[in-house]
Order: structure tokens, then C-alpha cells, then sequence
């Protein structure tokens, strides 16, 4: 056993340099690459659960073009998909079955509640059928208020999930 | 933290500027120890050294390893082998997204890589890579795994016989033209057990379909081509192309060429044929249960069998590499290469998707009379002499 | 109060005619008619408005009165067929006791009906005796309050 | 469970049951529940109400005006289609009677409401079979009818314009200018859409003669609207019981007598340009003069009731408001076009191939949240 201190302050400090330019030169760029190719190929879940559908599919007509964020309009299976977009209001017949797509998809996963209804219940907080909120039953990553969201809200939520995206660790 | 593009693009030359500056201090001693297990015939360490800065050095030494470019190894899996034609499968999705896009009045992708999204399909590689591989718990666990790497192992050997130019090939052989057919032969039996392995209802029906349909559009594949070898009384790519010298097979087969095209579409599960993929009907078909990287394998393997039955429309109907001397053969290639490619993709923006009874109908009716009636037409264009 | 025109006129007479006293007139107006019987006389009176050419349903209710402690059942009916009748509605209202709400089907009659009666059903809880899906349409599968749309379920918050 | 629906499982054997929604990319907020013998439906069965909201109890807590918001959200795709029934049948019972300007501007907004739903359902016909440039184009040329409504309703889709009195606000200055370059530019895309999607063999192939609803068969199980029509009634409601001012413009009322979806999608089409030509009518009607009658406190309705109904873009719309005198309506009964469609669904579904379902599914132009409410 080595008992100097200045050695064991060597072999430390070595190790600390050792580390940080590890941290610095392949963990960081090895992230930011990660991160970079699923911020720019969210594929969302077709799953409409209520009437903020439409701005959805007018999101991603020509003139809004969710395609330049690298977002696949009306992607098939939820198995090959990144983000929940829950569009507006979740009644409680479809609650469980939201929860169930939600499980099944593959991590990493996100979810966007989009609309009032979704954050909060909104204009039916007071109806029988209705789920105060989304994030009840599953996490939430980014509101978008608006009732429904203006395609432009949308792409600037989506523009935060990207952002959040972005920070996130691996 | 790297937080844009720029910091990363930064990040990255600095790392090879150090990378560059230490080598001689880390790496050099260790090749120095290496070289006689590897038994190079370099008889200085100066050798070496000058190597490092000089490309042409270098190539040699490559070579003498049994890397270099006229080497197998190098011919299999890097250019005109594997490497290349995922290449240009990437290229052809970015490809696809952008006309599409265009045509429909959208940008298509545009942020990913600062410059019209050009980066795209990375970025979605690097996504598909990072994903959890999800295995249902009813799948049938061996197949399930089998399939991607099946996908991708039959798009790969598609590779082995098809030449780029008269000097840049894999192997030779002369039933080329033959071999690539045997082994699509087996596409709907990788889709049958990727169906079948997932155990899910959409992915059989999907299954099911892609059989009907690959089996119902094989045949007249096969038949559309012979009129070719008719005209040309060989099997192979090599002299194929070169019979085309003076004319390019679509003026007297035009017939088998258009054949030959809708074959290909339906093949490929395009549109107007990609019932087995109908989202709208069965999810995502045979792809359904498939996440991460093994479905971005079997989407892998599926462009890569788009990038081969392109090449051979272009081989076997567009004259090949034959063109006017002032571009290399292998550009010319490439760019009818990109020609046929755009074809094959323009029907998705113009055209909605068939019953299945109805491409039955299409395959078994009308596309086997009609290419036995274009072989008659290339026997009696070999017997006139027209070419 | 405006004058009615003489195709209702004509419609009310021939039904007139057929019930006598056993069905109420409660008002007629321009391309509006609203009658009201019995519970028991209800299918008779449904299959005449239907013989005079009258062949949608376009809305079929329920209203719950809790003072009086019955349910108010209504059938909106349109007639698309023959064009001189296109622009009048028909209302037919019958009243069913709170303690046993139940009334024969009219699908056999309208099948137009059939999905609205399935929801009054479960809005309600009146039941329609020989329909042949008497349960949930709207509701999730496992409501177990009591229906929604009787005065006496109250929303949430809302007392 | 006490719903049978949920029961439908596998028998085993040739049939194969397949849930269809509500995460399917060819379901929409629905489920339908098919069975196939090979590539037949031998049953299917509706599975609605993942979007019902209870908007009828709502309205009994809400009075008049509070309730135009949420009732207008269930049909958002033709919100002053949803909305002018309900005004109309308030105006009845509160006793109001809208000026003459306002009448006109409601036929505008609801005309372009029509032609607006319209588009959306066209683009979402066009990639139900696989076209996805018909997707594109028309939700493209939707926004251009959006910027219309939303410069007179200033939302982009809902615009709670129609209140019991009139409406909101005047329409902008420059409005009429606007909305004839627009119509002028659609006009011709309209061709384009013939050209690149009605014309196309593959779409005829796919459509001719599936999904084909008899005439006697409409009638009886209470189809409306388009669907209606395309079967060869020329039923509507805007020509049986004129509202509004429409008895004072002319239009036509495209019929069809095949009765399959191509028949339905070309009735679509055509009442595009119907709706265009009703517009270009009331332009020239249209007068200057108030565009709401101002109503003093709390509006209270007499007791009593009123059913109206007029064309929304999927059918008649109907509601059936009971007073009781309260400020608060007693009970409001909505029926919507696409509830009263949906038992054409199952009708034409069964015997047909699976590969035919979202073709025939959305040429009902069922829109699920408007049937749950």
C-alpha cells in the first residue's frame, strides 16, 4: 500500500483527468448524437381521442408540414412510434386503453398532451364521462394549451419536447 | 454540454486534431510491435511513418494486408458490395421523402443536418438504434429474431453477382442474371416467418398477402425478362449490357420492360401494390409487432432489394453503364440508376392502393399472357435479326 | 299564431278519424305536429303515422320529469320519401311511470330507431322490451352509477 | 361485462375477429369490431362512445349562451353547422328574432363550414386508400376556406359566431374580394382533384360499386345527408324546410342513384361547388344593416319546446330543446347525422372484403365525436 498523500492526490487528479476527458470527448458528443437522431425523428401514435385530431392532421398538411421536424404523418404501428400526442379530451371509456398504448410502446417514449381538455379536462371539467387531465394516468412531457391548439402551438410544443429532448441524458 | 449542431461539428474536430497530434506519440509504437506478427513486408519503420501522411503509401500497405480496393474483402463489403448499397438506400428514403413531399406542395424534412434535412435518415438510424427491442411475450422468439437478419442476409447476397461497370464487379458468373431471381424467390418466405414469428392478427393477414401477392408477381417477373436473354442468348449481366451497345432493350422489348416495372413495384410492396402493408386496413401488415432495429433491418433489406431490381431495370433494359465516353461507365450507371428509382416512387403520390382480389386479377390474368406474348415478340425480333 | 296549412290539417283529420279520443293533440304549427297517447296505445298510433308515408326516425328522447315522477318518451319523425311531406316533422310523446320504466320497441316499425333507443336506454334506463341490443352503446362498459341523463344524477361539483 | 360487445372473441376455426380502433390508423376515435371468414366481413359490429362527453347533461347546467362553446366542439370540423340549429331553436323559445343581415351571414359561415368539413373529409378519404397526395392537397386548400372563417369568426375552427340574436361581429370589409379569389383558385383545383383522384381508374376500381346502399334501404334505416343523396333521394333539408334566407337563393341539390362510394364522393364534390355558388348568391342579397339584435340581462326561455333542424355538412342536424322557464334550458336532445349513420355502417359492411373497409367506412363520413357528443 502506498500511505503518501501527494501520490494519492496524483493517482486522483490523474484519474479526475482521466475521466472528464472521457465525460468530455465521447460520452457528451456520443449523447448529443443520440439525442440529435430522436429529437429529429419523433413518429407519433395514431391515436385520436378527440376532436384536437383535426388540427393534428392540419399540422401536417402542406401548409403547417410536420414532416420538416422529421414527424411521420399517420405512422402505422404504435410499436414503431416515439411520441403520444393525446389529442384533447380522454373519456373514461378511453382512458384504459390510452394507458394500454402507452405501455406497449417501446422506450424511449414521450407524451404531448395537447389541448385543455387533456391538460386539465378544460371545458368538460365538470362532465360525468371525462378525465380531469391526462397525466393522471400517464406521464406528461409538454402541454400545448389552446382549445383545440393552433397548428402553430403544436410545432412550438413539439419544438420544446425537442428541446427537452435535447438536454435529456441517455 | 453539446447543445447545437455547431458546438457538436466543433467538438468532433477537435477531437481528431488531437487524435492526429498524439498518434505518433501512442499508436506508432504499438504498430511498431505489430508489424512482424502481421508479417508485412516493410523493411523500415520510415515506412510507416511516411504511410501515415501519404495516401498513395498507404493504399499500398492496405493492399498488402488484403484490404484494398481490388481486394474481395474490400469488394464485399464496402464499394460495390454492402456499404455502397446501403448507401444508396439512404439516399433513396431521403430521396423518396423529398419528392414525395414536393409533389404533394410540403418542404418534406428539413431541419435534421443543417441543410434540407439531408441528414434524415441518419437521424432516424441513430433513433431505431436507441430503441428498446420489444419481443411479444406470444411471438415465436427464434423466428422473430430471425427475420430482420434474414431480410437484410437476402438483400446483401442480392449483391454478389450484379456488375456496376465492365471492371466493377463482385464475382462473375454466367447465369448472373439468373441468381438474383433464385434468391428473391425466398422474400415471401422471410415475410411469411416475420408474419407468422410475431403472432399478431394484422401481421398475419399482412403475411398472407405479401405471399399471394410475391407469388402471383414472380412468374411474370421471370417470364418479362426472357425476352432479353431471347435477344441476347446469355444469361450474363456482362454481355447483356454490352448487347445493348446500339440499343437499349426497352425499344424492342418495351412491353417487357413495363412488365418488367409493374413487377417491381408489386415486389417491393409499393404503391399502388402494398396491400400487405395497408396501414389503413392492417396497421403496418408483417411489420407490425417489429420495433427498433429489427424493424429498421427488415426496412433495411427492403431498400436494398429496391436498390437491386432498380440496378437490374436499368442493366437489363437502359443499356447499363453504356453512354457516351466522356463520363466514367459507372456515373452513367448511377444516373439511370436514379432515374428508375424516381420511377419506381412516383406512383405513391398519384396513385391509391388495389384490392387484393383485384392485383390477383392483374397478376395471374393479364401479366402472364401478356409476357409470354412479349417473349413471342422477342422471338421473332431475334429471328428477323434486330438486333 | 300563425295559420296551419292544409297538408298538416289533412294529416291530423285521417288520424283523428282512425283514434278519436285516444290520442291527444297537443299543439300543431307549421311542419310541426306533436300527439301524445298512452303507453299502451303508443305502437298503434306509430304504425299509422307510419302508414301515412312518415319512414325516419330523426330523434328519439327521453325526458325525465321527477315532480311527476314519470318519463317523457318522444319520437321525432320525418317523412323523406314523399316530397309534399318533406318539410313537416312529427313529434309522437308518450309518458311511462318512473317505477317500471319499460316500452315496446318501435324498431320493427322504424329500424332508424334502433341505435337511439339503445342510448335513451342507457341515458335513462328505460328499457325497450324486444330490442334486440339493450345494452351500453355510449357509456363505458363499466358504468354502474345510476343513468346520467335522469334529473337526479348530478354532475360532479355541480350539486 | 354486462356489454356483449366486448365479449366477440375467437371462436377458432376460419373466422378471425379483428379489432379495428380505437388505435388503428384506419379507425379514427372508434372501434369496430369485424369478423372475417377469409377476406369477408361476416359481422361487424359499431363500438362507439370513446368520446362521449355527456354534452346533453352538460346543457342542463349551462344556460343559452354558455352552451354554444361546448356543443359546437363535438362537430368541430362544422362548428357553425352544429351551432345554427341549436341557435335557431333558442331564438324560438327566448323569442328573438335575428336581423336580416345576420340571417345571410349565417348561410355564409355555414356554407363555408360545409366546405370546409368537406375538404377534411375528402383528405382523409384520399389516405384511407392510400393516396396520401390526396390527403395533402385538399388539407392544403382547406386552410385558404379557414382564413375566410377565421377573418369573420376570428378562431380557426371554432367560432361560437352564431349566438341567439344574430351573430358576433360583421363580416370584414373586404371580405367578398377575398372569398371570390379563393373560389375563383379552387375552382380550378377542383379540376385538378377530378383529374389526379375522381378520374383515376385505381380510385374507380377501388370504389365503384362497394359499399353500394339501396334507395329503399337509405330510407329505411335512416341515412342522411350526402350519403343520402347519393343513394337518388334529393332530400335537404336547406330546400324541405328552408331556414335562414335559402328559399330566397337557388341552388341544386346533387343526387346520384348508384348509391356506392364513388357515387357519395362525387356528391361530395359537387355540393363543394354548390356551397361556393350559395355563397356567390348571398353577396349579391346581402344588404347593410344590424347584425344583432342586442338582448338585455339573462336570456330566459317561455316554457315549453322546439325541435329544429337544419343541413350541417354530414346531414340534418337536429335538436329538441324543452324550457321549463329557467335560465337554463330544461333539456336539450342533439341528434347528429353521423349517430343516426352509423347503422348504415354495420348494413354495408358485412358481406363485403376487410381490403374494403376505410373505403367504405369514411365515404359514410362518420365522424366519431360528433356521434358520441
Amino acid at each position: 500500500m502506498v500511505n503518501d498523500p501527494t501520490l494519492n492526490l496524483l493517482v486522483a487528479k490523474t484519474s479526475d483527468l482521466f475521466g472528464n476527458a472521457i465525460e468530455k470527448n465521447v460520452r457528451e458528443p456520443l449523447r448529443y448524437l443520440i439525442n440529435w437522431g430522436r429529437l429529429y425523428s419523433l413518429w407519433p401514435v395514431h391515436l385520436e381521442t378527440a376532436c384536437c385530431s383535426i388540427e393534428f392532421g392540419a399540422a401536417s398538411g402542406p401548409r403547417h408540414d410536420l414532416e420538416r421536424f422529421g414527424m411521420l404523418e399517420a405512422f402505422g404501428s404504435l410499436r414503431q412510434c416515439d411520441v403520444l400526442v393525446v389529442q384533447g379530451t380522454v373519456t373514461r371509456k378511453m382512458a384504459p386503453r390510452m394507458k394500454w398504448v402507452y405501455e406497449q410502446m417501446p422506450e424511449p417514449k414521450w407524451v404531448i398532451a395537447m389541448g385543455a381538455c387533456a391538460i386539465s379536462g378544460g371545458l368538460y371539467v365538470d362532465s360525468y364521462n371525462v378525465l380531469q387531465g391526462v397525466d393522471k394516468i400517464v406521464p406528461v412531457d409538454v402541454y400545448i394549451p389552446g382549445c383545440p391548439p393552433r397548428p402553430e402551438t403544436l410545432i412550438q410544443g413539439i419544438i420544446e419536447l425537442q428541446n427537452k429532448i435535447r438536454k435529456s441524458k441517455v | 454540454m453539446i447543445e447545437t449542431f455547431e458546438e457538436f461539428v466543433k467538438r468532433i474536430l477537435a477531437l481528431l486534431f488531437w487524435f492526429i497530434l498524439l498518434s505518433p506519440l501512442i499508436i506508432f509504437p504499438i504498430l511498431f510491435l505489430l508489424v512482424p506478427i502481421f508479417g508485412i513486408d516493410v523493411t523500415t519503420v520510415n515506412e510507416i511513418l511516411t504511410a501515415s501522411i501519404d495516401p498513395i503509401k498507404a493504399l499500398k500497405l492496405v493492399e498488402e494486408l488484403g484490404l484494398g480496393p481490388s481486394s474481395t474483402f474490400f469488394k464485399v463489403v464496402a464499394f460495390p458490395g454492402f456499404t455502397f448499397a446501403a448507401l444508396v438506400a439512404t439516399i433513396t428514403i431521403l430521396y423518396e421523402r423529398k419528392l414525395i413531399a414536393k409533389t404533394q406542395l410540403r418542404v418534406g424534412p428539413l431541419y435534421a443536418g443543417r441543410f434540407e434535412g439531408f441528414l434524415q435518415p441518419i437521424a432516424d438510424l441513430f433513433k431505431l438504434l436507441g430503441k428498446e427491442l420489444i419481443v411479444p411475450e406470444k411471438a415465436d422468439k427464434a423466428f422473430f429474431w430471425a427475420a430482420p437478419i434474414l431480410s437484410l442476409a437476402l438483400g446483401a447476397s442480392l449483391l454478389a453477382v450484379i456488375p456496376l461497370s465492365p471492371t466493377i464487379y463482385i464475382a462473375r458468373s454466367d447465369f448472373s442474371l439468373l441468381i438474383p431471381f433464385a434468391i428473391i424467390g425466398f422474400s415471401p418466405l422471410v415475410v411469411l416467418i416475420a408474419a407468422w414469428a410475431s403472432s399478431n392478427k394484422f401481421a398475419f393477414i399482412g403475411g398472407l398477402r405479401a405471399l399471394h401477392q410475391l407469388a402471383a408477381y414472380e412468374i411474370p417477373m421471370l417470364i418479362s425478362i426472357l425476352g432479353v436473354v431471347v435477344l441476347t442468348g446469355s444469361f450474363d449481366l456482362m454481355e447483356i449490357v454490352e448487347a445493348q451497345k446500339n440499343m437499349w432493350f426497352i425499344i424492342p422489348q418495351f412491353l417487357g420492360a413495363i412488365i418488367f416495372y409493374i413487377t417491381i413495384l408489386s415486389e417491393l410492396e409499393r404503391v399502388p401494390f402494398d396491400l400487405p402493408e395497408a396501414e389503413t386496413e392492417i396497421v403496418s401488415g408483417w411489420l407490425t409487432e417489429y420495433t427498433g432495429m429489427h424493424f429498421g433491418l427488415l426496412q433495411l433489406g427492403v431498400y436494398i432489394k429496391f436498390y437491386v431490381l432498380a440496378l437490374l431495370f436499368t442493366l437489363l433494359f437502359l443499356g447499363g453503364w453504356n453512354g457516351p465516353a466522356f463520363l466514367p461507365p459507372v456515373v452513367w450507371l448511377l444516373t439511370k440508376l436514379f432515374f428508375v428509382i424516381s420511377l419506381i416512387i412516383f406512383p405513391r403520390a398519384v396513385l391509391p392502393r388495389l384490392r387484393l382480389d383485384q392485383l390477383i386479377r392483374i397478376g395471374w390474368a393479364w401479366l402472364i399472357a401478356l409476357s409470354f406474348i412479349n417473349l413471342f415478340i422477342a422471338v421473332i425480333e431475334s429471328s428477323l435479326g434486330v438486333i | 299564431m300563425p295559420k296551419k296549412t292544409k297538408i298538416e290539417t289533412a294529416l291530423i283529420e285521417s288520424l283523428k278519424k282512425k283514434f278519436n279520443t285516444t290520442i291527444k293533440e297537443e299543439y300543431v304549427k307549421p311542419n310541426r305536429i306533436k300527439f301524445s297517447t298512452t303507453s299502451d296505445n303508443f305502437r298503434n298510433l306509430a304504425q299509422a303515422v307510419k302508414e301515412l308515408g312518415f319512414d325516419q326516425v330523426i330523434s328519439q328522447g327521453g325526458t325525465d320529469y321527477p315532480d311527476n315522477n314519470e318519463f317523457r318518451v318522444e319520437y321525432h319523425i320525418i317523412c323523406v320519401s314523399i316530397k309534399k311531406f318533406r318539410s313537416i316533422i312529427f313529434s309522437l310523446m308518450t309518458t311511462i311511470p318512473k317505477d317500471k320504466p319499460e316500452i315496446e320497441t318501435l324498431i320493427d316499425i322504424w329500424p332508424s330507431a334502433e341505435f337511439h333507443e339503445q342510448e335513451t336506454f342507457e341515458n335513462f334506463g328505460i328499457t325497450f322490451i324486444n330490442h334486440p341490443r339493450m345494452e351500453k352503446l355510449l357509456l363505458p362498459e363499466d358504468w354502474d352509477d345510476i343513468p346520467p341523463l335522469r334529473k337526479d344524477f348530478h354532475l360532479p361539483g355541480r350539486g | 361485462m354486462p356489454n356483449s360487445v366486448m365479449n366477440v372473441v375467437d371462436q377458432g376455426g376460419d373466422r378471425l375477429v379483428l379489432h379495428v380502433g380505437p388505435q388503428h390508423p384506419g379507425s379514427g376515435h372508434f372501434r369496430i369490431i369485424v369478423t372475417v371468414d377469409g377476406d369477408y366481413i361476416v359481422d361487424a359490429k359499431p363500438d362507439p362512445g370513446y368520446v362521449h362527453r355527456g354534452a346533453e347533461k352538460m346543457a342542463e347546467y349551462r344556460d343559452y349562451i354558455q352552451n354554444i362553446p361546448h356543443l359546437e366542439r363535438p362537430v368541430i370540423i362544422d362548428a357553425s353547422g352544429v351551432t345554427l340549429p341549436y341557435v335557431l331553436a333558442a331564438e324560438k323559445i327566448i323569442g328573438v328574432e335575428p336581423p336580416v343581415r345576420a340571417e345571410y351571414i349565417r348561410m355564409i359561415m355555414a356554407e363555408l363550414n360545409r366546405i370546409i368539413s368537406h375538404l377534411y373529409w375528402l383528405a382523409i378519404y384520399g389516405i384511407f386508400l392510400g393516396h396520401s397526395t390526396m390527403f395533402m392537397w385538399p388539407m392544403g386548400d382547406r386552410e385558404l376556406f379557414i382564413d375566410l372563417a377565421e377573418s369573420i369568426g376570428g378562431t380557426r375552427v371554432t367560432f361560437s359566431y352564431i349566438v341567439p340574436g344574430g351573430v358576433r361581429n360583421d363580416i370584414p370589409i373586404n371580405f367578398k374580394e377575398r372569398a371570390l379569389k379563393t373560389f375563383d383558385y379552387f375552382e380550378k383545383r377542383i379540376k385538378e382533384y377530378e383529374k389526379i383522384f375522381f378520374n383515376n381508374p385505381l380510385m374507380a376500381a377501388r370504389t365503384e360499386g362497394i359499399g353500394v346502399l339501396k334507395k329503399d334501404d337509405a330510407i329505411r334505416l335512416g341515412i342522411t345527408g350526402s350519403n343520402l343523396r347519393a343513394s337518388g333521394v334529393d332530400s335537404d333539408t336547406r330546400k324541405d324546410e328552408p331556414y335562414c334566407m335559402y328559399k330566397k337563393v337557388d341552388f341544386d341539390i346533387p343526387t346520384r342513384q348508384e348509391g356506392d362510394s364513388y357515387a357519395r364522393c362525387v356528391v361530395r364534390l359537387r355540393e363543394l361547388q354548390q356551397s361556393m355558388n350559395i355563397i356567390k348568391q348571398v353577396f349579391d342579397l346581402i344588404e347593410p344593416g344590424p347584425v344583432k339584435q342586442v338582448l338585455g340581462g339573462v336570456m330566459r326561455g317561455e316554457p315549453g319546446e322546439a325541435f329544429v333542424r337544419t343541413e350541417a355538412a354530414r346531414g340534418t342536424m337536429f335538436y329538441h330543446i324543452v324550457s321549463d322557464g329557467d335560465k337554463i334550458p330544461y333539456r336539450v336532445k342533439i341528434s347528429v347525422p353521423s349517430f343516426r349513420n352509423l347503422i348504415g355502417m354495420s348494413h354495408l359492411l358485412i358481406g363485403s372484403r376487410l381490403a374494403d373497409m376505410p373505403a367504405i367506412y369514411w365515404s359514410l363520413d362518420y365522424w366519431p365525436v360528433e356521434a358520441d357528443r
